[in-house]
């Protein structure tokens, strides 16, 4: 009883840092005017993301997550935002044009929208959710969806990633064309 | 029941000879003679089913149905009634005599020409033996989508600009009718035309209306009639004034008026009204028209006016006269654009003004031309004086002050025609002329005057189709086609 | 479940979501724009896993990873567009890439 | 009997049938054989049918007979029928037996055309048609044989299609007639609503009760058909210009059987006219009116057809006038002698015109007398005849009409006032026309082509053509010309004797079971306008003789009346301000003002809408990614909220 009520003041803990060092690199993300900060402070909104991912028992998402975001994307754009050196500083904009006011009134509206939702719409539907096996988000598990019921969008993931590369390649060897 | 087939046959045979042509890799002459081949069988097939069909029998004949959309009870059902059966007639043979008048003239990329005509035959011979109203709809797009490629393609100089005139007022007809058969459709509970009730609706019957008066046209929907007639080769402007208006007329009887009894009577009165300044408004500007084809083009307006009159008078005299005319008007109008294209062919212009004198030393062509200009502005005695008094009787008793226009119509009609063939035929040799032009050959005989004899044989005897288009009363078929 | 019920993550998830719609809808700079986006995808896949596990439904997962694929794959391609944009030697700014005005 | 009465229809379609479709393979002279046959056993026929017919009892003598069904909705069924009965029968005789004639004239005088074949089919053509409106046993046939004779006149008025002149007479014609078609169609429909059939025998049974409405306005459309056809005031304009036709065709059409086809009809319905007595009275005014007014217009005219073709108009007012009052079995009669003496009159102008190569202007003429001593006799005897001078035939039939009028009140003796004014009229100008053609020396231009004898057999006014010289005969035509213009001399002579009112009268008591008189002259009355109507055209012949002949009077001069009867009052030019220009104006100012702007007009504006809106939406597409992904969001925002507030 003890036990289960520091673990469970333990994870609200963990929660809440992970859900704020969330939020705030997001607002990071989005703020800073010189992408390589960006990009570090997303490095930072990934991994709070996995911790999340873990506390919803979603072990494999999480390596996943700070497998291929941190390891391999991550590094994609650290190379892109050096090779474009100065050019990729991004200064905030002058005065509020009407874009940005649009664009603050329409996220606004949206997150109040969702909120207002979950808020009244679920009425307590969504709390108390039921154990899940001890299975559950296991690579065993997530494997043997991905080839039983999800095949098809196993495949369709493998060719749209097949696609992307072959659209990366042919990005980078045209653009070389056209320089010449 | 077998003789179904029949009707299926008709429907499919062209198609298939259409399909025929493009597969196969003929040469030019071949492909003509081939598509002539396919058209004449055509005309055989009808024959066979004008045999086979008992005319003393009420409803349907040589039916056939199968289930197609089963949920939505849309069905592939055909059959003739004893009106469709001579609408269908007509359009094998017109169909043919195109055809053959094409095979004459020659015409480039023929594969694709012909396997459109005949594709053209098959849909529109779909069009007025479909009693289901999706079938309608499906065969009423596939008779418009090879009119605009055979106008845009083998047209005159203004051939773009009257495709596309043509494309968007029927396009826009063709979607409210979509319309209005998805409404009606669905509120029917089947889209079959032979078991569905008639309906109140208004807005449904005006879409249908408006539809059939863009294709008739009815003025004032005519914009695209001028241009296109004008600017298709003559085989085209035969089908296109000769029988696919008549599909138009068809959809009046078939679903505007069997359908929709409440919506006819409150509605009859502008529809009539229209139709009247139609019929003077078409005459006035036929008798102005500078060229040959504008004139026969504006009539056409005229006649469809009139044809509109006698539907709408819903009557035995004026549905009678109507069936009939639409016979009629089907075969002068063809026969007249393709003589129209012998004369183009032969002054390489169409200006009545530079026309004259070709009587002298072409009897053929005068005989022919006269005939059916003598036919056309409805002399008594002749087939389209039958069904032009029918129609004026029967809208007399609905309304004198129409038949009164119509008579006045009669006159222009005469002012009109004579003014045609007078351009053309007589006065002094027009400087368009070549003294060396020649008269009708043997293979434009052969095209024109089948059409021509059979305006001469329903002279005779019109009540070879007012006998035999509706069983009893008109009025009251039409009441039991809707059930 | 310990700790907070899944309105909460929900809760982070639809913050995350704005957020990056927030960056994409005001910054200039193409490659602010795509981490924005990542933002939003991450916002989005939170979600999923949060709805994934109070149903203790595994699809929910498979579908998170899915759109980290797609994630990645846009940030390939958009990347590479960057890397064009760049070597064309204009400006990298979103608001002067209008040759598709109407 | 019916099927002679048959045989004598369809005879004539078949000849032109077979002369049309044959074509080069039936030779020139063949063509107007046969045609000139077919014309003949048609008369055979006619003639069979009447001596069967006189096999009846008077009472039972109507046969009408139904090959199919023409036209049929419903319960209407129109036929293809014929009805044999004394009316029909009288026509019958009258149309084949001068058709006969005529055709056979043709034969000599369109010998040398280059389309000689074409004209006798046309001429069988007519024939038949003519045959179908007096034999059509219904009115829809009367209506078909009606419009049928309208396009052979169209046809052989504009035979020489080459020269304008004639191609507009024969447009004008044709038109005019469809303005009287089209009120006899009006008339039929309101039959067929009224009463529900187009028989005689149902419509004339039903003709009392039709109301006084729909009964005068069923008699005035089909007097509209009746005067348009037989050229009276007012569409009377056609009649002179139809002169461009060949002058067998004038003879045949225009004098003798399609232009009394008005009076004709006017007896076979007079059960519908008698139901509107005074559509019947408008009829007898119109043509009193019409008597008067050509008869003084043919007083200047100067081309010696034209003078004719009025002669025509006048003495078919006087029928008019007769049927108008009642008198029918008189109109008939008149008709019949009219047919002998004015086909003989043409026949005997087309000899001298074909002897004058073609020339019909009466003032190159004069002192044919010896020239053409054959012509000259059957003159005498037309004009004689005309200007009704006994014993020949006009003088019969006229006199028995004038008495009938005086007999009719005070209507009546007005009528027969103008009546008299025309016989002074008809003496004075056919007078006129005989003494300046053939009376005195032979002018200039008859010396040179008839006294140096080049007998050139020419066409009128036809000289675009090579010439056809190859027989050469008397000044006075082949023949065929000349045998056919001796019978119809002798039948203008005798033709009359075959009724002497009060005395003799088998045509009455023939008819009379058909068209029941609605009047009865007294013997006095006869004798008073026999004397008078005699002696008014003997006036007019003297003062005729005295200027043209004796040449001791000079013409009075009045120009306004003289140019008021060039110009035919007028009528011509008022209709072409009346009709002809307003609907002209009305096409083109339909064709600027609506087809031009509003119709056609209409697609342009709605492509140029179409544009605009494209151009105004397509200034939403800024090509800004933000713009767009702004628009996603704030869509999205939206429907959110509109999908919450939904449900």
């Amino acid at each position: 009883m003890i036990v289960a009520s520091v673990a469970n003041v333990l994870v609200w803990a963990v929660w809440v840092g992970a859900a704020f060092a969330c939020i705030g690199s997001g607002i990071a993300v989005v703020s800073f005017s010189n992408p390589f900060y960006s990009a570090l402070a997303l490095i930072g909104n990934l991994a709070s993301l996995a911790v999340l991912y873990l506390l919803l028992s979603a072990e494999f998402v999480a390596a996943a997550q700070v497998l291929v975001y941190a390891g391999a994307v991550m590094v994609m754009f650290l190379f892109v935002i050096g090779y474009l050196g100065d050019r990729a500083d991004a200064p905030w904009a002058g005065g509020p044009s009407w874009q940005a006011v649009g664009a603050v009134a329409a996220s606004a509206a949206l997150f109040v929208e969702v909120i207002v939702v979950i808020g009244l719409k679920t009425s307590g539907r969504l709390s108390h959710s039921p154990s899940p096996g001890a299975t559950f988000g296991s690579p065993y598990d997530i494997g043997r969806l991905f080839l039983t019921n999800q095949l098809l969008a196993f495949e369709i993931t493998s060719i749209v990633l097949l696609v992307a590369a072959v659209g990366g390649v042919i990005l980078g060897s045209h653009s070389r064309e056209t320089e010449q | 029941m077998s003789s179904g087939w029949l009707t299926t046959a008709l429907i499919l045979f062209p198609v298939a000879g259409a399909i025929l042509l493009w597969v196969l890799p003929l040469r030019p002459f071949a492909v003509g003679s081939t598509a002539l081949l396919f058209a004449l069988v055509e005309v055989g097939l009808w024959i066979d089913s004008v045999a086979q069909f008992d005319f003393s029998q009420p409803g349907l004949q040589l039916d056939q149905r199968t289930s197609w959309f089963s949920d939505l009870h849309v069905s592939y059902h055909v059959g003739f009634y004893g009106f469709s059966i001579w609408l269908v007639g007509l359009t094998t043979v017109v169909l043919a005599a195109a055809i053959g008048y094409a095979f004459w003239a020659g015409r480039e990329r023929p594969r694709a020409f012909y396997g459109l005509m005949l594709l053209l035959t098959g849909a529109i011979v779909g069009v007025f033996v479909a009693q289901d109203l999706l079938l309608f709809y499906v065969f009423w797009e596939a008779m418009l989508v090879p009119l605009y490629v055979l106008v845009g393609v083998w047209g005159g100089a203004g051939r773009l600009r009257a495709t596309l005139v043509f494309v968007i007022y029927t396009m826009a007809g063709s979607l409210l009718m979509l319309a209005s058969i998805i409404v009606l459709g669905l509120s029917q509970g089947t889209f079959d035309l032979v078991t569905s009730g008639t309906n109140g609706s208004d807005w449904i019957f005006l879409g249908f209306v408006a539809a059939f008066a863009v294709k008739a046209p009815l003025f004032p929907l005519h914009a695209w009639l001028p241009e296109a007639y004008r600017e298709s080769s003559p085989e085209v402007a035969a089908v296109l004034s000769g029988v696919v208006s008549k599909a138009a007329a068809y959809g009046f009887l078939r679903i505007a008026i069997a359908k929709f009894p409440g919506p006819v009577s409150e509605f009859r009165t502008p529809i009539l009204v229209l139709a009247a300044c139609g019929l003077v408004y078409g005459s006035l500007l036929a008798f102005r028209a500078p060229d040959v084809r504008g004139v026969i083009a504006y009539s056409s307006l005229a006649q469809m006016g009139l044809i509109t009159l006698g539907l709408f008078a819903v009557n035995d005299l004026g549905l009678n006269g109507a069936v009939l005319q639409m016979v009629n008007h089907g075969l002068i109008s063809a026969t007249l654009f393709l003589l129209a294209g012998g004369i183009e062919r032969r002054t390489a212009t169409g200006e009545l003004a530079l026309l004259g004198g070709m009587a002298r030393g072409r009897p053929a062509l005068a005989t022919v031309l006269l005939t059916a200009g003598v036919i056309a502005l409805a002399v008594p005695g002749s087939a389209a004086f039958a069904g032009e008094f029918a129609i004026l009787a029967g809208v007399f008793q609905t309304g004198w002050g129409y038949a009164v226009v119509g008579a006045v119509a009669i006159v222009l009609a005469a002012m009109y025609i004579l003014r045609l063939i007078s351009a053309v035929l007589h006065d002094r040799v027009g400087s368009a002329v070549p003294e060396g032009a020649l008269d009708l050959r043997p293979a434009e005989l052969g095209v024109v005057v089948p059409l021509v004899a059979i305006l001469l044989v329903l002279s005779a005897w019109p009540a070879a189709i007012t006998e035999r288009s509706f069983v009893g009363s008109a009025a009251n078929v039409v009441g039991r086609v809707a059930k | 479940m310990r700790g907070p019920d899944v309105v909460w993550y929900l809760a982070v998830a639809a913050f995350l979501f704005c957020t990056g719609a927030l960056g994409v809808l005001m910054r200039r700079s193409p490659l602010i724009v795509l981490l924005s986006l990542e933002i939003m995808l991450n916002g989005a896949n939170l979600a999923l896993i949060a709805f994934s596990r109070h149903y203790a439904q595994g699809d929910g997962q498979i579908f998170a990873l899915t759109v980290m694929a797609v994630a990645a794959s846009e940030v390939v391609v958009g990347l590479g567009l960057i890397v064009a944009i760049a070597r064309k030697h204009l400006d990298l700014d979103v608001d002067k890439l209008s040759t598709l005005r109407g | 009997m019916i099927a002679a009465a048959w045989t004598c229809l369809l005879v004539p379609l078949g000849a032109a049938l077979a002369i049309t479709l044959a074509g080069n393979r039936i030779t020139r002279r063949g063509a107007g054989y046969l045609a000139t046959g077919s014309v003949a056993v048609s008369f055979v026929a006619a003639v069979v049918t009447f001596a069967l017919l006189l096999g009846d009892s008077p009472g039972d003598r109507s046969h009408p007979s139904t090959l199919w069904s023409w036209l049929t909705a419903g319960q209407l069924d129109f036929g293809l029928r014929i009805l044999v009965d004394p009316l029909s029968v009288f026509m019958m005789l009258v149309v084949s037996g001068v058709g006969m004639l005529i055709v056979a004239y043709s034969i000599g005088y369109m010998d040398g055309d280059d389309e000689e074949r074409r004209y006798f089919a046309y001429m069988a053509l007519f024939v038949f048609s003519m045959l179908l409106l007096v034999q059509g046993g219904n009115l829809l046939m009367l209506l078909v044989g009606w419009g049928l004779v309208g396009l052979s006149s169209y046809l052989l008025i504009g035979f020489w299609h080459d020269r304008p002149s004639a191609v507009a007479a024969a447009k004008k014609a044709f038109v005019m007639n469809a303005i009287g078609d089209a009120t006899m169609a009006l008339a039929l429909f309101l039959l067929i609503q009224r009463t529900g059939s187009l028989n005689f025998e149902i419509v004339f049974a039903n003709a009392d009760s039709l109301g006084v409405w729909a009964a005068n306005l069923v008699a005035l459309g089909l007097l509209g058909g009746a005067i348009a056809k037989s050229a009276q005031l007012p569409l009377q304009t056609w009649l002179p210009d139809a002169m461009e036709g060949p002058t067998p065709v004038s003879a045949l059409i225009h004098a003798a059987t399609m232009v009394t086809a008005g009076v004709y009809l006017i007896v076979r319905t007079s059960p519908l006219f008698e139901a509107a007595p005074k559509v019947l009275e408008l009829a007898g005014g119109l043509g009193a009116i019409t008597l008067v007014m050509a008869g003084l217009i043919a007083l200047v005219q100067t081309d010696i057809k034209r003078v004719i073709a009025y002669s025509t108009m006048s003495q078919i007012g006087y029928m008019f006038l007769a049927v108008g009052l009642g008198a029918y079995a008189d109109g008939m009669f008149h008709l019949m002698t009219h047919a002998f003496f004015k086909a003989l009159l043409f026949m005997a102008a087309g000899l001298v015109i074909h002897a004058l190569a073609g020339e019909q202007d009466i003032r190159k003429m004069g002192g044919l007398r010896r020239l053409m001593p054959f012509t000259f006799v059957a003159f005498i005897v037309g004009t004689l005849s005309l200007t009704g001078i006994p014993p020949f035939s006009g003088f019969f039939s006229k006199d028995s009409i004038l008495a009938a009028a005086l007999s009719q009140g005070w209507y009546g003796q007005l009528l027969w006032a103008a009546g008299m004014t025309g016989a002074f009229l008809t003496g004075l100008y056919s007078a006129r026309l005989f003494f300046i053609v053939f009376w005195g020396e032979p002018s200039a231009f008859v010396r040179e082509h008839l006294m140096i004898g080049s007998h050139a057999s020419g066409r009128e006014g036809h000289t675009s053509h090579e010439r056809h010289e190859t027989h050469v005969h008397s000044g006075e035509g082949p023949p065929s010309m000349t045998w056919t213009v001796g019978i119809l001399t002798v039948l203008a002579t005798i033709g009359g004797w075959i009724q002497f009112a009060d005395l003799w009268t088998p045509i009455s008591s023939w008819l009379d079971p058909v068209a029941e008189p609605l009047v009865e002259a007294t013997g006095t009355q006869e004798l008073v306008s026999s004397l008078l109507a005699v002696g008014l055209g003997l006036v007019g012949i003297w003062i005729a003789w005295l200027i043209y002949a004796e040449r001791q009077v000079r013409v009075p001069r009045f120009a306004q009346v003289q140019r008021l009867l060039e110009h035919k009052f007028y009528f011509d030019e008022l209709y072409d301000l009346l009709f002809y220009r307003p609907s002209v104006l009305l096409a083109t100012g339909l064709y600027r003002l609506v087809e031009q702007p509003l119709v056609l007009g209409s697609i342009r504006e709605l492509v140029r809408a179409f544009r605009e809106a494209g151009q105004g939406t397509g200034r939403l597409q800024t090509g800004l990614v933000r713009n767009y992904a702004l628009s996603i969001a704030a869509s999205l925002a939206i429907v959110t909220v509109v999908f919450v507030a939904v449900r």
